[in-house]
């Protein structure tokens, strides 16, 4: 599975994109599997409501299963237009 | 027959709005469009904005917030042009364009795009002023304005 | 700086978007525009849509309600023109323009502006079909609608 | 005074404009003395919650003085845009 950041996500975790091996069965499971690998990002999980997150390119919630998943995506809140 | 762009050459809106008028059917009567341009910050300071999306993701939602339009206001025709990349004050960042029998219908499926693309389409400005760089944060007015609809 | 023109002959809307559009101070973050065109009636009989106005009084009161706009929405600039004299189903009838530093405004005085330049503006028009000539009625909506102002 | 007739008003009146020497004091006595010059005015002035007017160019109300007026206009609602 691909896991994807952007913004200052991206910035802080210092990658624009990851492969990751995971046994994580929701979104929330990801994250705190992440959280525990390495200082930068659990600064960048460290709060969620500052995060959106996309699974295989749609808007989603933290909630949602992984189950057949290839991308997930995680950014701060969008500032088009 | 919607068009939707997400790119980082500029481009002209003059010719997009005719480009977008010609060749309706005579039952359209009104057209209104939305353009967006780099503002300057209020002390003057910045020197460009820097404007990230996501490949791929960009292009669905934006084809997701156009269809939801033209079904609910019965659109002739919807457009929408943004540009990623480095842009400096005063450029065109994007434009929407609807098209509809009467002006009501036009006026607020554009108002409904530019909701919806502020907040749902995924892209993010940076600003680079002479102090530094910063992400430009959401403003609760922009989530807020998603109420409307 | 706003411009009202109330002519008979046709003009190019988009080349008035990038003229309007053109050397605006650098706090300008939105334009909105409407463009109105003449719309077949439901059986598509209209030959033609012929339209009359009070010169003098035209402008005067297009000139009231721009400054009314620019004044409550803190425009930047805004731009109404308005044809008259027999046009053809798929002709544009008028455009008007707005430019501020935010969305909101820019939508908002742009209705603010149609809706009074519908039913407060000195025009009225005549279809003419294959079936003779009629004065198109004032919609009681297009009256209602100033009531949000 | 000139009296300027505009849409379906002016053509049942016949005329776009006529010079009226009158000692009307209102609007309203105005249409009086129109209505009761000739069966055309009469038609054109027989609702005049149909009609708009006009005072020297600026919208008005058939209560309207004509002190100092030059010119009053009759119309239908407007219908521009």
């Amino acid at each position: 599975m691909y896991v994807v950041y952007f913004a200052w996500v991206r910035e802080r975790i210092g990658l624009p994109k990851e492969k990751i091996e995971t046994q994580a069965k929701t979104v929330s499971e990801l994250v705190e599997e992440l959280k525990a690998r390495e200082e930068r990002y659990a600064l960048a999980f460290s709060d969620l409501s500052a995060l959106r997150v996309a699974v295989d390119q749609e808007l989603s919630d933290f909630d949602a299963s992984l189950d057949g998943v290839s991308e997930v995506a995680f950014f701060p809140p969008m500032t088009g237009g | 027959m919607t068009r939707i762009s997400v790119q980082s050459e500029p481009f002209d809106v003059g010719a997009e709005v005719n480009r977008f008028s010609e060749g309706k059917d005579d039952q359209v009567g009104a057209v209104v469009t939305f353009t967006g341009v780099v503002r300057n910050n209020d002390v003057g300071t910045l020197k460009s904005m820097l404007i990230e999306h996501y490949p791929g993701m960009t292009e669905k939602a934006l084809q997701k917030i156009v269809e939801t339009a033209v079904e609910r206001w019965s659109l002739s025709d919807a457009l929408v042009i943004h540009r990623h990349g480095d842009l400096r004050p005063g450029e065109v960042i994007m434009m929407v364009a609807t098209t509809a029998r009467h002006r009501v219908a036009a006026f607020e499926a554009a108002e409904y795009l530019m909701d919806y693309l502020k907040s749902r389409a995924p892209f993010w400005k940076q600003e680079i002023t002479s102090d530094g760089r910063s992400w430009v944060d959401a403003k609760d007015e922009d989530e807020d304005a998603l109420k409307r609809w």
